[in-house]
């Protein structure tokens, strides 16, 4: 339990509902909280909180926020934490300006690291400072709560499927800036969401949680090729790959980026060379042939080596490959492995359509 | 100096009058607090700086005096009230026939229990034998200036009101109740322990029994008493 | 000494009458709050202070004015003739009445609040649900504005209660018709029975404790049980 | 004739009393108020019915147990001792104590529905913005329970200008000192002054729909700029 | 305006938003509504339920709603509307079932088209319906009121945002459901969502939103391969194409669809031969070959003829595919397409790499 880690035991009940969950999670980065409807996954937040009372200790960056051993407990409100709750609790006697500086003048100017304005316009909340939280729209109501929390700058953020109801425009501006929270100031995230895309965008860590009880907890990497779990969790089958930026490609805006497996061609970012890239690979979006072929718009094509060959729903096969030292996983239809004699061990080629950059 | 004066609240209007004749004749000023006589006695016992109580009955001067708020022997009777049988109708009432006739719904009187002239109407009523025909038409109020206002108002027909209510006011029809009917109501006087050395006080009790004072009290319908 | 049968008919019309009137006040006060509560009239607040201003009057000065209203000459008169009487003066109806008005605004601004702390969302959602405005009235409006309505009715009983210039303004301490326990209990003060004025006053505090916790404690396992 | 002079210092004297008991009534009555309404202790309700307790005496028995406990003999002799008065009784101070007695559960109970109608969403999230309990209290329990306070203080307010018997026994009806205008007002009824007597209570009316209906109005406009 | 439509037009203002709005909808299927957060979709909602007053008129089926010039105005509870708010309003003081009965009782038993068991168990909530709604989890509590919104048996159903707070196993649950709902009961749905694979899985209209307007309305197919609403609206690019069932392939679990271009590949559903069944494909999972390749995992392969080329994002270009009369959009790289020296008129292949039944 170092002083860069977050620890966590809890044991609450709620009615019929035991919650009794431990892990461990990294002060740097966002750990998803994935599971289902009522799995627990709010009642977790909100011990950590300190809103409600468990059983247990919770550690962040050294500093004990719980623990009955030592009797240790100490109150919400002198938790680091921003919290975006799943029912946006915008308070409705203060305009929409008053709810954002709440928070930010309850925290001592030399602590603060997020700026009023650079929140205020990163989540378009500009336009509305002067509003009545009771006129806004759903989507506008969200992003307020967003700032908010921000602008206590938490040493741990907590956040209950914060986008849930805003469009795909909306997200893509805010994603980035949830990922350089993490990048530049350091502000380690909990996550919930039920999208997969966001919390492979997003999660260097996940929690899989089931029941009440910790089904999984590790580095989003190593979970995410684990096929038991892969199939296990309800979402998109992917991988993700840790790449460098090798160069940039002017005449077709694409920018190499390198890894074990060879280059990956993507749409051209503006990252100084060396700078790593994570890469998510839907597991649907590979293809697999025998031979590297010519005259494709496939642009990323490597060699692989078949590494196991799990049966899914009937009809599927989730092939994983070996590409030089990074897995990859493949889905394809149990014909095709049929037709193409897909064996562990056989040399392939791995085809990708399409990646996202995470 | 200044006299404070507790007062049953029958005697405001003589008692005002007489204040400013007190006041012209001695250069004394007087303050009046009035209220009903138990609500005064009440606040004697725990302290209220008064200097004279003038009750509306004898009894709670006496129990003043017999447990040591009065100063003995300072009391004295400084009027006499008397009863009137009294309608707003000008025809209604006209002896004590109107009684026995009975022609109406709700007869007022003030409450026996509390009020010496609701105790001496309903004595009244007995001497004339008519309580237990009317017992049930009996409408209480909680003092004397209640009753009036029930009967002015016409909810009550009728009613046994105090002289002084009715002395200095016209209309409506009225049987002054015989004095031999009904015990005398006797309202005394007291001068209380807080203010044993006080010249003005004592002033205030004299000018009530005076000459000027029983004029005024003879004009509010008030006997001089002693 | 305690008069037994008396004070007993003096507890039963008190009890009536302050069961009556806080039924009353919770009939009439309930739609004058709603409205008060979802109006948009400008002169809505002017409403409201006229129900609230019964209350600045002194109760005996109060009980004066209805004393004109329920005499021979006023309103009240006119009504009471249709039943052969001459004033609503000295009758229980007529206590019913000065009560209603003076402990109206005590049952109304409580409701109102609850009311109002409701918002349209619930309403609303009855709506899309088919309740038609009255069925959700019933349905969610007043069961949401369930503490509103406990405290204006305890704080209406309560009043009726110890309320007592009205009463006495009106009433004419009438035995068995409008003589209630506040007014016994005054006798004995005013007339120096201390005593029996401890008597009765402490058994009118237990009694009034003990109806005031059990409408407390119902009503909150009454909350629990119904989600 | 009126009296001028005098039933102007019972006009100051009934609004000072007024202000300051609506004053004190909402300091003591707002954390009493919240503790109801968040407590989870077995026995609040106990508290809860002991606040609406005085309520169900009559005013003047009321006021006659506080005369009893404000006298030399009473815990407030005891107090004015310190003073080096004799009684508390007969002093404003006295006034204030048994109005803030008498009018405290119409100023509790409403601020205590407001409070409990916030629900904990509020003050939870309140504290993750690091507010502590105390700031969250002020910064928005309080302000989410205007419609309470405002009940409250109109009701309390209210009822002191109008409250009257127990002003009467424990104030004396001192000119100056412990006169104040229901007591004015009554002594022109009791003594057939009844023109007086309308002219007093027209004013008194009047003067009280002026100051309910400006706070109402007040309130609203607040409302409405403070979203 | 049919018997079988339905239309509005409807102008509202609220502060300084202006909703005006006017289309027809079909009176079955869904109809999703596209737009960024505070474009007035739940304005439209709430006017279409009669919740708030607009200018213009609404007929559903025939049967008038509001129409300003002949003075009609049915108030919301005389409309047979169900209503998903975005904010989950359970009533607080009835529990789990009793909501669900509140609106349920309300409907004369003749005019129940959907069962309270039927409803209970699809969403999943038998097990709460003793609860009070304060004791749920977030997506419990959304599924409870799309219940309770569903038992009103209405003829129009307002959903806004229905499935944000569920996890992926529950939508595979509810979805279907909600797609038999326009089958069976031919309930139509007005569907606000920001999941593009949601919208499109449901969708058959599509009204696409911006700023207080109608920016496009149509029928999904049509609209979303327009490439100029394509390349806008912000979701993924995809193409939507209708199908038969032809044959089933027991060994490989694999069902053949056929359409103008060929035979689609799909795993395998119990559909009767003959059942049209539509395919959604995203333009980033269609690749270009210049000849038909062997050795591929990837079975779906159509010859196609170029129709235009569209510049997208630097560096990407969308293809518009003629499969001998059905259209496909495809994403490549400009690279690649430099490099297969794309035109229109050209002769190419096809791959599909993935496509979702929808
Ligand atoms: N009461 C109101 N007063 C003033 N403006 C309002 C009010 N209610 C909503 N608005 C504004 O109207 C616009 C449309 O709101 P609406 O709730 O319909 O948006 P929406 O499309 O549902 O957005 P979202 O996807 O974020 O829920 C928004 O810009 C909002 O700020
Ligand atoms: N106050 C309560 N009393 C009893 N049970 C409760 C209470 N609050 C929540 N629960 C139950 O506890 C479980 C966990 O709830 P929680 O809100 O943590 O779920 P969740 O993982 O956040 O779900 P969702 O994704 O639907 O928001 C649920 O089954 C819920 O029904
Ligand atoms: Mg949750
Ligand atoms: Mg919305």
């Amino acid at each position: 339990m170092s002083e860069t880690a977050i620890a966590l035991s809890l044991r609450a009940t709620a009615g019929a509902f035991t919650l009794d969950v431990a892990f461990d999670a990294p002060m740097r980065g966002i750990t998803a909280l994935f599971g289902p409807s009522g799995c627990g996954k709010t009642t977790l937040l909100r011990c950590v909180a300190g809103l409600q009372r468990a059983s247990g200790f919770v550690t962040v960056g050294g500093e004990s926020w719980q623990d009955d051993d030592a009797a240790v407990f100490v109150p919400p409100h002198r938790r680091a934490v921003g919290y975006v709750l799943q029912e946006t609790g915008l308070f409705p006697h203060l305009d929409v300006r008053r709810n954002l500086e709440y928070g930010y003048r309850r925290i001592a100017p030399g602590d603060r690291r997020v700026s009023f304005d650079e929140a205020v316009a990163l989540l378009g909340v500009d336009g509305l400072l002067e509003r009545s939280p009771t006129r806004l729209s759903g989507g506008q109501r969200q992003r307020v709560a967003i700032a908010r929390a921000l602008l206590t700058s938490p040493r741990l953020l907590l956040m209950d499927e914060p986008l849930a109801s805003l469009d795909a425009a909306s997200k893509r501006d805010i994603l980035p800036y949830l990922e350089r929270l993490h990048d530049e100031l350091s502000m380690p995230v909990f996550y919930v969401s039920h999208a997969g895309d966001e919390v492979a965008r997003l999660a260097d860590h996940l929690v899989l949680i089931e029941d009440g009880g910790v089904h999984a907890a590790g580095p989003f990497s190593e979970l995410s090729t684990r096929l038991d779990i892969a199939r296990g969790h309800g979402a998109e089958v992917d991988t993700v790959i840790a790449t460098r930026v090798a160069r940039h490609d002017e005449t077709w805006h694409l920018t190499e980026l390198t890894f074990s497996g060879g280059t990956f061609n993507v749409a051209r970012n503006g990252l100084p060379a060396g700078h790593p890239v994570r890469l998510r690979v839907l597991a649907r979006d590979v293809s697999v042939t025998l031979d590297k072929q010519p005259g494709t718009s496939i642009l990323n094509v490597f060699p692989a080596t078949v590494d196991e060959l799990v049966d899914e729903e009937p009809g599927q096969v989730l092939v994983r490959l070996d590409l030089n030292g990074s897995a990859l996983l493949a889905r394809i239809t149990k014909k095709s492995a049929h037709s193409l004699s897909l064996k562990p061990g056989m040399r392939v080629f791995a085809q990708v359509k399409a990646v996202a950059l995470v | 100096d200044t006299v404070h004066a507790a007062v049953a609240a029958n005697f405001t209007g003589a008692a005002n009058e007489i204040g400013s004749a007190f006041a012209a004749a001695t250069g004394h000023e007087v303050m009046y607090s009035f209220g009903a006589t138990g609500q005064l006695y009440a606040q004697i016992t725990q302290g209220a700086p008064f200097d004279v109580f003038l009750a509306a009955d004898r009894e709670r001067p006496g129990q003043a005096e017999r447990e040591g708020y009065a100063v003995p022997g300072s009391r004295f009777t400084y009027a006499t009230g008397a009863i009137v049988l009294y309608s707003a109708d000008p025809a209604l009432v006209s002896g004590a026939d109107t009684l026995r006739r009975a022609d109406f719904t709700r007869l007022a009187i003030a409450n026996p229990a509390t009020a010496p002239y609701g105790h001496a109407a309903i004595e009244a009523l007995k001497a004339l034998g008519v309580y237990e025909a009317l017992a049930g038409r009996i409408v209480q109020g909680n003092n004397i200036a209640q009753v009036y206002q029930f009967v002015a108002t016409g909810n009550a027909e009728l009613g046994f009101v105090a002289q002084a209510q009715v002395a200095i006011r016209d209309g409506g029809s009225r049987w002054p109740v015989p004095s031999g009917l009904y015990p005398a109501i006797a309202q005394d006087a007291v001068l209380l322990n807080s203010a044993r050395g006080n010249e003005a006080a004592r002033a205030f009790l004299d000018f009530l029994r005076g000459d000027a004072a029983r004029e005024i009290k003879s004009r509010y319908g008030y006997g001089p008493g002693n | 000494m305690l008069d037994f049968t008396g004070i007993w008919s003096a507890v039963r019309l008190t009890l009536e009458l302050a069961t009556v009137t806080t039924i009353v006040l919770l009939v009439i006060g309930t739609p004058v709050a709603w409205w008060l509560a979802r109006s948009k009239a400008r002169f809505k607040e002017v409403v409201a202070t006229v129900v609230a201003l019964p209350l600045v009057l002194p109760p005996t000065v109060l009980g004066f004015y209805l004393l004109l209203a329920l005499g021979p000459e006023g309103p009240g008169g006119a009504i009471a003739s249709l039943f052969g009487g001459r004033s609503l003066a000295f009758t229980f109806e007529g206590l019913v009445i000065g009560s209603v008005i003076y402990s109206m605004p005590f049952v109304v601004q409580p409701i109102r609040n609850a009311f109002q702390a409701i918002g349209d969302g619930p309403m609303e959602i009855a709506a899309t649900l088919r309740a038609s405005p009255l069925d959700a009235f019933w349905s969610v409006a007043v069961p949401l504005a369930r503490p509103g309505f406990l405290t204006g009715a305890v704080l209406g009983f309560a009043h009726t209660i110890g309320e007592f210039g009205v009463v006495l303004m009106i009433g004419g301490n009438i035995p068995g018709e409008t003589r209630v326990l506040s007014v016994a209990i005054y006798d004995y003060v005013e007339t120096l029975q201390w005593t029996h004025a401890h008597v009765l006053a402490g058994g009118m505090l237990a009694f009034a404790f003990i109806v005031i916790l059990a409408v407390l404690l119902i009503e909150k396992r009454i909350g629990r049980s119904t989600p």
